[in-house]
């Protein structure tokens, strides 16, 4: 296929990128030999515009655009069915992780077809660095409510159902020593900014 | 030998010791007799009242056998060490100090400030609120009050001296100083032949095991303990048993004593003839075998970690492998900071 | 045995019947719990998605606290906690570059973590390591004969596997054989381990369904009467969401979802009440029903035909030899 | 510091004839490039490395020793090389004491076809040293005085400053 | 009483040669100032002759050494040039052919060490400098060796009774020399008796094999001992004393006929774990296969009602023979035999296929491994012949064929089993041929290399096998629609469509990896040889030794050296033969003088080096209270020399004194080349002023 000469990275350069995005010692992405196993045993494959295999494909090739406009690791499901059985011991999941990040960094996921997801992952952490708690009502009809409104009618049957079941707060929890999680957190992004290492941590 | 049938003249001389190598030698008892009627006491400050100027006046080369003990730790040891040498014709570094370095060559792991600082500062006894430090040459109304200098590496006798017969020992025992005596005496009352320069001389030939009746077999050592640690089991090698033994790397002539009684030998007749650096010798052997093996594919970093404990259970390696040999030793000395912080590093400080 | 205890966001609410029931059973086990003061959310799977190193501090806080008021053991009866906790211990011990910084961001907060400190496992692995079945079998006064279970793991509590792992991340057997334990019919389950769907109820439903879906059918042609589980989120996308799947497919499936501590609490004897039943989207009391006072005759295993080929023979799942 | 004056330390190298030894062949085949600063010893095995010989170098002035062998598992000896293995650690904790960094007795395994490996471990290792320092060690031993102290008697070399001792000064950083 | 000091270093007459190598060496060290500086500098230490020349290996260069010698009277030669590993031996019989012993002969090696992997020429020349000092203080050291000759037992032992070791076997004993071939199974043939057709020929496995197995049970010059295991290995190359069990067979092959009557009326049915791979059931007293070599059975006493409950003994009353060949009372025995060389053939184990649950080995019927499909498919084998699912009956309709099952997966095995692509394609012609179904085969790469392999992968092309590539995640009995109930899904990535894929089939083939014997490092260890990494025996060299071991006297051929095909493995077994008649030929054997050797008055039998030894070199003489070394057995390794703290036992060419010389030597120049200040700090320091 044709790929502008722009849109490619000297290859290497995207693959070490990649690398150093993923925390967790040597994630050993450089060993893939294309077998399939991932894409083979992926449950969420078939949603995916490139299965994980193509996906590394596309890093060594350094076609970095292709791949953080993919929605691929945006329905990674994280069963690690693929890491465990992946025969180089390639750290997949973690790998998809770092995908993520890179991806929004790069303000590129909008044009994936799943760009909600990280929309519902800003609202749920919105709530954990307020309240140092999920707080699933709030989170699913926040969500909802932003991104399908009709949808959210569904939602909040739902939702009320689970309270009326009492598996459901109306109001968020907050954690005692707020001050000193938002400390750690706001110096854990000020190192991550510094790093710049796609949060590679 | 000796000339116009005068007595041969013997010269025994201490420098940084004990005094246990002049007990052991009174220790050969009714023989003194002999010593006393074959030998002029020509200078014995431990025995009686010599002076250094009485040692000054004769001629070089006038004393026929001089029996030199302990280590040169200061300018007057060395002072003394040239002084006894140009007046020896038989100069004997007698005892394992004069030999090796011994107790004294310990003070090698650490630095002459550290000493002076924790004798004179740091001890509990002394009272020294001004923080007085040993000076060679103090100035006072009455004048220069001089000391000897202090050295920061203590030696053995022939790294200031030439030394012609070397005595092991801490102390030498006494049977074996009688037979170096009769030697001597041989020697110079029938001409009888001396051994080669440079001989060790009342020592055996092998290692301490040679004399050593405690069953030896194939031997696998999981971990080391310390003497307190375990109570060996008796006829059996403290090797085998985890117990630190220098025997097999220290030459024999003491009847291994110490290994009989359940406490390993801590290697005072040194290496044998010909062998370089003791303490790297045992070290090699107990290493050899530490009981810790592979097999293909193991974890490197992990068989290094097991490898690392087992032997981090022998503590102090430079004092246990060096506790006699330090002076003769190839590295001779620890590496210490200038300022003297010449604390041992204890081996667990690295990873 | 005293751990200390992280319930996670979950069980505060949601999963409240998992922690009513774990706390019911556990004195019972010789098991004692203290919760960790002022824990924190573990980030689940979205933390990670947008930040990586301050969702590992974000964890790290939990490790850095539980080190601190001396619970270096810890259970996480959630399966994505557990993860994520014995994750990130493992990530700060193999990657002492992580180790640093996560360090630098818990030192803002006045906190260290010195990665191994703390042992992070999940209640089920505690309950088979520590507990044991003997134990467990010990304390069954009503076996829970005639009941057909499908035993599902899910993926994180098997994957991935975190040193040292406790049953195979493919096809586990230690739930199976607790619930053979308590009396029940196991039934096989090849999916056993398959992905819930998570998170993807919120994403992208149709995929979720899809994946909720293979889990009721396969339960449902091995004629189990309903599926045990040891993790939260399965819970709530098999039973929460079974009445969408069924609008979506076309489907009637009417599958209990119980977790494994309920029946455990059942088994020995417990009253429902305290055990947290009737917070289900499904309601378990038909299958329940089921359970017999008497073990059901063992299913007669017809002889094969004279011509069968012998089959190779497979480890007693009961850790016996075959 | 430029090239010209920068510290060259000298490495005594000791390899076994079957597999560091090929693999210091193979890397000259392969044109690898590696600093000169080690001299290489050949011994039939790593399991002949003598403690003795890494003290004799350091004491003869060697900066540093650098003692290689077949991977554990590999030995043409069978299992020799778990001997070096054991013999190098008690070896390093006597240096340590003793003063001696231990980074400057370092242990790597390399097989025949590692000539690559041999020859980045051999790079990685002349940093290391000039990173400590020269070690000069005829100059402690032979008399270590510490100047200005007020008493240098028969004065010999002059001891120079010393680095911190790896001990204290190479602490893991990551977990106090 | 008294002991004397060290020897002083001994005086030398040494000559320097330095070689250009063209521009090898030149090109980057200065080499005629290096030998200049030689000549020059290093007299004091020995040198009296110095040269540099183009190619020292060449004719000229080695007569420059040889006349040198003669003329000069060298007593020393130190050669600068190559890798001993290259020249070593050249330079050796230079220093021979003019009457001066090898071993006075050290090589410095200033071209891999030096001009190939430096670049500065004044840094290179330095370092050349100080390597060529290393070598002269060391070479002054060197002493005259002689070669240690032992003779060779012209009797070999084979271990494994595969084709590997019935090839050896028989090379051997053809050429005149006599074999005992021991074998664990109750008959020879290995693997290949098991397998139906032999790619890619096609040809029989049975018709191939079974003529050379009678040709062993039938050589005058092959001692055939089956159902036997080697217990303890002794001595060494030459001479080896080797003890064998002989497992009781409770049949007395004396009397035994073979007619096979006792198998026929033995009452108790049991699964062939071993030839049948299995799939297959055999009866409490067996042979093996009908053709079996020899053709005695064995009673497996584990499932004999007889041995179980003390009664039966069905097969001994219906004995035809007189006596009764059948011995209950038969006991294990004993034997030692006397051998010169061993040839190792012990083969492999298949991959337990249980250990990758998601491929349902074990819990889904009709999934097979490759073995349990040899016997499936082979006439002789349970179904005679017929390809079918577990129940016996019904043919399959589809196939899936998954390569590399256990092999190239970190998981489990990180090696290519190298047999698997051709096995699977043999076997999806196989099912075609016999059952017309249809066939899928999912590999990773297709590797077809070898005579007649590719071509093979054509013809099975043109079959209308589907080839997926993609390596299969799982194979599952979980129907998620209507088409894929009942039964079994392969689901995998199609990689060259990059979609996932659910193939529903009726069976399922695994070619399962070949793995080393589980014993396998226990066997190397009894046979002092060693494992890589993968647990295979390692050769002397991969490529230009594949067959000797680093133990004199201990060859391996076939699977046990890795995975590999029939041809590879026949070769390899010839290759040990040849390389063992050639030694058998020579009659003695001179070994490398490199030795360890205990100083006895200096022992004192304290035992350190007792356990150090892995050849069985070192023993300890309780009647004398020392250790002492076996030459023959000593590979030289040095390790006892550097374990002995009394500093008792030494090393030929790699004594203490030569390696602290060169030590010392190395230790002559700075980095820049320039010489060391010698300080003899502790040497008698001027008398200092008191105080």
């Amino acid at each position: 296929m044709a790929v502008s000469h722009a849109a490619r990275a000297a290859p290497t350069d995207f693959l070490a990128e990649v690398l150093a995005a993923t925390p967790g010692g040597d994630p050993r992405l450089d060993r893939c030999i294309q077998c399939g196993t991932c894409g083979g045993s992926c449950p969420s494959a078939a949603d995916m515009d490139h299965t994980p295999r193509q996906l590394f494909a596309l890093i060594f090739a350094g076609m970095r655009d292709e791949v953080l406009r993919s929605n691929t690791f945006w329905y990674c499901v994280s069963c690690y069915f693929c890491t465990v059985r992946c025969p180089q011991e390639v750290h997949i999941t973690d790998i998809m992780y770092a995908l993520k990040r890179l991806a929004i960094r790069e303000g590129l996921y909008r044009e994936s077809g799943a760009a909600e997801a990280p929309a519902f992952a800003e609202t749920y952490i919105d709530y954990v660095e307020n309240y140092g708690r999920s707080f699933e009502l709030g989170l699913a009809t926040r969500h909802h409510l932003r991104h399908h409104p009709l949808g959210a009618i569904k939602k909040v049957a739902f939702g009320m159902e689970l309270w009326r079941k009492g598996r459901i707060d109306l109001t968020p929890k907050r954690i005692k020593n707020m001050a000193q999680l938002s400390a750690i957190l706001n110096k854990a992004k000020e190192l991550e900014a510094a790093d710049g290492r796609g949060g590679g941590a | 030998m000796s000339t116009n049938g005068a007595k041969p003249k013997l010269a025994m001389y201490w420098a940084a010791s004990c005094g246990g190598c002049e007990i052991a030698t009174l220790n050969i008892g009714e023989h003194l007799l002999t010593v006393d009627q074959v030998f002029d006491l020509a200078f014995f400050p431990c025995i009686a009242d010599f002076k250094v100027s009485d040692l000054e006046a004769y001629a070089d080369g006038s004393i026929d056998l001089c029996l030199f003990n302990g280590a040169i730790r200061s300018a007057e040891n060395e002072h003394m060490a040239h002084l006894l040498r140009r007046k020896a014709k038989i100069l004997v570094a007698f005892g394992s100090c004069a030999y090796e370095g011994c107790i004294p060559a310990l003070a090698n792991l650490t630095s002459r400030q550290a000493i002076l600082r924790t004798v004179y500062l740091e001890n509990p006894s002394p009272d020294n609120p001004a923080g007085v430090l040993p000076q060679t040459i103090t100035k006072v109304p009455e004048g220069e009050l001089t000391l000897p200098a202090f050295y920061h590496t203590v030696k053995a006798l022939d790294q200031v001296v030439d030394v012609d017969y070397y005595v092991p020992g801490c102390p030498p025992e006494s049977e074996q100083i009688w037979a170096v005596l009769q030697t001597v005496v041989a020697a110079l009352s029938e001409g009888a032949p001396l051994p080669p320069k440079g001989s060790i001389v009342g020592a055996g030939q092998a290692a301490v095991c040679d004399e050593c009746p405690l069953a030896r077999h194939e031997k696998r050592i999981p971990r080391f303990y310390r003497p307190y640690e375990i109570v060996p089991k008796p006829g059996l090698c403290l090797l085998e048993q985890g117990l630190v033994c220098l025997g097999p790397a220290t030459l024999s002539g003491c009847g291994a004593l110490c290994p009989q009684v359940g406490m390993g030998c801590r290697g005072c007749y040194g290496p044998l003839p010909g062998v370089v650096d003791q303490g790297a010798r045992m070290l090699t052997a107990l290493a050899s075998v530490i009981d810790v093996s592979g097999k293909p594919g193991d974890d490197e970093e992990a068989l290094a970690r097991r490898v690392e404990e087992a032997v981090s259970t022998l503590v102090d390696p430079a004092g246990t492998f060096y506790y006699f040999s330090m002076a003769h030793s190839l590295l001779r000395r620890a590496r210490v900071q200038d300022d003297g912080q010449g604390e041992r590093h204890d081996a667990t400080d690295h990873h | 045995m005293k751990y200390g205890y992280y319930p996670g966001c979950s069980l505060e609410r949601n999963a409240i019947a998992y922690h009513e029931s774990a706390m019911a059973v556990a004195p019972l086990l010789g098991i004692e719990f203290t919760e960790l003061e002022d824990w924190n959310c573990c980030g689940a799977t979205e933390y990670i998605s947008l930040h990586a190193l301050p969702a590992y501090a974000l964890v790290g806080r939990n490790l850095a606290l539980a080190a601190q008021q001396q619970l270096n053991r810890m259970v996480a009866p959630c399966s994505a906690c557990f993860i994520n906790l014995a994750k990130t211990d493992k990530y700060m011990a193999d990657d002492p570059r992580l180790a640093r910084l996560v360090n630098e961001a818990l030192a803002a907060g006045g906190l260290h973590y010195k990665p191994g400190s703390v042992r992070v496992r999940h209640l089920f692995q505690v309950i088979v390591e520590d507990v044991g079945f003997e134990a467990v079998a010990a304390r069954v006064v009503k076996p829970l004969y005639n009941l057909r279970v499908a035993p599902y793991y899910g993926c994180l509590i098997v994957r991935p596997t975190l040193q040292p792992p406790f049953d195979d991340p493919e096809y586990p057997t230690s739930l199976d054989r607790l619930l053979r334990v308590l009396g029940a019919k196991v039934v096989d389950f090849p999916v056993k381990t398959h992905c819930c769907g998570g998170h993807m109820t919120q994403i992208s439903e149709a995929t979720a369904l899809e994946l909720i879906r293979r889990l009721l059918k396969n339960a449902v042609d091995y004629q189990a009467d309903m599926i045990v589980t040891l993790c939260p989120m399965c819970q709530l996308n098999l039973d929460g969401y079974q009445e969408e799947v069924n609008k979506h497919f076309g489907t009637d499936y009417r599958l209990p979802v119980l977790y494994f501590t309920q029946l455990m609490g059942l088994a020995f004897g417990l009253p429902p009440g305290v055990l947290g039943f009737g917070r289900e989207f499904v309601d378990p009391t038909p299958a329940l029903a089921k359970i017999g006072a008497e073990p059901p005759a063992p299913d007669k295993k017809e002889r094969p035909s004279k011509e069968a080929l012998p089959m190779p023979a497979m480890p007693r799942q009961d850790g016996g030899e075959p | 510091m430029g090239e010209s004056d920068r510290f060259e330390p000298l490495i005594i190298g000791f390899t076994c004839n079957w597999c560091s030894y090929r693999a210091a062949d193979l890397a000259g085949v392969s044109r690898m490039k590696y600093p000169p600063n080690v001299r290489l010893i050949r011994l039939m095995c790593s399991g002949r490395l003598d403690p003795v010989f890494v003290l004799k170098a350091l004491a003869g002035g060697a900066d540093g020793v650098l003692i290689t062998g077949c991977h554990p598992g590999e030995c043409h000896y069978l299992e020799q090389n778990y001997k070096a293995l054991r013999r190098y650690h008690l070896l390093r904790m006597l240096l340590t004491q003793l003063g001696v960094e231990p980074e400057r007795v370092k242990l790597v395994w390399a097989s025949a076809a590692e000539g690559g490996r041999f020859a980045e471990e051999v790079g990685r290792m002349v940093e290391d040293v000039r990173r400590l320092g020269r070690l000069n060690w005829p100059a402690v031993a032979a008399d270590g005085t510490e100047p200005g102290d007020g008493q240098t008697p028969n004065a010999g070399h002059v001891h120079e400053a010393e680095p911190v001792v790896a001990a204290e000064a190479h602490q893991e950083e990551v977990t106090p | 009483m008294s002991t004397t000091p060290l020897s002083p270093k001994p005086r030398a007459r040494i000559g320097v040669y330095v070689c250009h190598c063209g521009s090898n060496i030149a090109g980057v060290v200065d080499v005629k100032e290096v030998a200049r500086w030689a000549g020059r500098e290093l007299a004091d230490e020995g040198v009296v002759i110095a040269r540099d020349y183009q190619f020292m290996c060449s004719n000229l260069g080695q007569e420059l050494i040889e006349a040198d010698i003669k003329e000069q009277g060298l007593t020393r030669v130190v050669v600068a040039a190559c890798s001993p590993h290259l020249h070593e031996a050249t330079f050796r019989n230079a220093c021979q052919r003019a009457g001066l012993n090898p071993y006075l002969c050290e090589m410095v090696s200033i071209r891999e060490q030096v001009s190939w992997v430096h670049t500065d020429r004044e840094q290179a020349t330095a370092k050349a400098k100080a390597l060529i000092a290393g070598g002269v203080e060391r070479v002054a050291w060197h002493e005259p060796l002689e070669p240690v000759i032992v003779p060779i037992n012209p009797t070999t032992l084979v271990v494994g009774g595969g084709i590997a070791g019935i090839q050896a076997a028989l090379e051997i004993a053809d050429s005149g020399y006599p074999v005992i071939l021991v074998e664990r199974e109750p008959s020879i043939g290995g693997h290949m008796a098991q397998f139906d057709k032999t790619f890619p020929t096609l040809d029989c496995a049975a018709c191939i094999l079974t003529p050379k197995m009678v040709a062993v049970g039938s050589h005058p010059l092959i001692t055939l001992l089956t159902y036997s295991e080697v217990e303890r290995v002794d001595g060494y190359v030459g001479s080896f004393q080797v003890t064998i069990r002989k497992k009781a067979r409770y049949v007395n092959t004396e009397t035994c006929t073979g007619c096979g009557l006792c198998i026929e009326k033995c009452p108790v049915r049991v699964v062939d774990e071993v030839f049948e791979a299995g799939l297959g059931y055999r009866k409490a007293i067996y042979r093996p296969f009908p053709q079996a070599v020899p053709k005695y059975p064995v009673i497996d006493t584990e499932h004999c009602t007889y041995f179980q409950r003390g009664k039966c003994k069905a097969c001994q009353i219906f004995c035809p023979t007189q006596p009764k060949s059948i011995q209950f009372e038969q006991q294990d025995e004993r034997i030692q035999v006397e051998v010169g060389n061993i040839i190792l053939a012990t083969g492999y184990d298949l991959f337990d296929c249980r250990r990758i649950p998601q491929y349902g080995y074990g819990r889904l019927a009709n999934v097979y491994t490759s073995l349990e499909f040899e016997r499936l498919c082979n006439a002789a084998g349970p179904t005679g012949g017929e390809v079918v699912l577990r129940d016996g009956v019904t043919k399959p309709k589809t196939v899936g064929i998954i390569h590399c099952v256990g092999s190239r997966d970190r998981n489990y095995n990180n090696y290519c089993s190298v047999i698997c692509c051709m096995q699977s394609l043999k076997f999806a012609h196989l099912v075609k041929e016999r059952t017309g179904a249809e066939v899928y085969n999912f590999y990773i790469d297709m590797r077809t290399p070898f005579k007649d392999y590719d071509e093979f992968y054509q013809k099975v092309l043109a079959e209308g096998v589907h080839f997926v590539r993609g390596r299969v995640a799982e194979v599952t009995d979980a129907a998620r629609h209507p088409g894929e109930e009942g039964k079994i899904i392969i689901q995998v990535e199609d990689t060259l469509i990059g979609r996932q894929r659910r193939i529903p089939v009726d069976m399922v083939i695994l070619s399962a990896a070949l793995e080393p014997r589980r014993d396998a490092q226990e066997v190397a260890h009894k046979f002092g040889i060693a494992c890589s990494t993968n647990g295979w025996f390692i050769e002397k060299h991969p490529k230009l030794d594949p067959v000797a071991t680093m133990t004199e006297g201990i060859f391996i051929a076939g699977c046990a050296q890795g995975p590999k095909d029939i041809p590879a493995t026949v070769a390899q077994g010839a290759a040990a033969a040849a390389r063992v008649i050639g030694r058998i030929h020579q009659t003695r054997l001179a070994l490398e003088p490199i030795r360890a050797s205990v100083i006895a008055e200096r022992c004192s039998g304290c035992r350190i080096c007792n356990n150090l030894c892995p050849f069985h070199a070192i023993s300890f003489r309780e009647d004398l209270g020392v250790t002492e070394i076996n030459p023959a057995l000593c590979q030289g390794c040095g390790t006892c020399v550097a374990a002995c703290p009394a500093g008792a036992i030494t090393g030929t060419q790699f004594s203490n004194e030569q390696v602290f010389a060169q030590i010392e030597g190395l230790l002559m120049l700075d980095f820049s080349g320039k010489p060391v200040r010698r300080l003899e700090p502790l040497a008698a320091a001027a008398e200092p002023a008191f105080p």
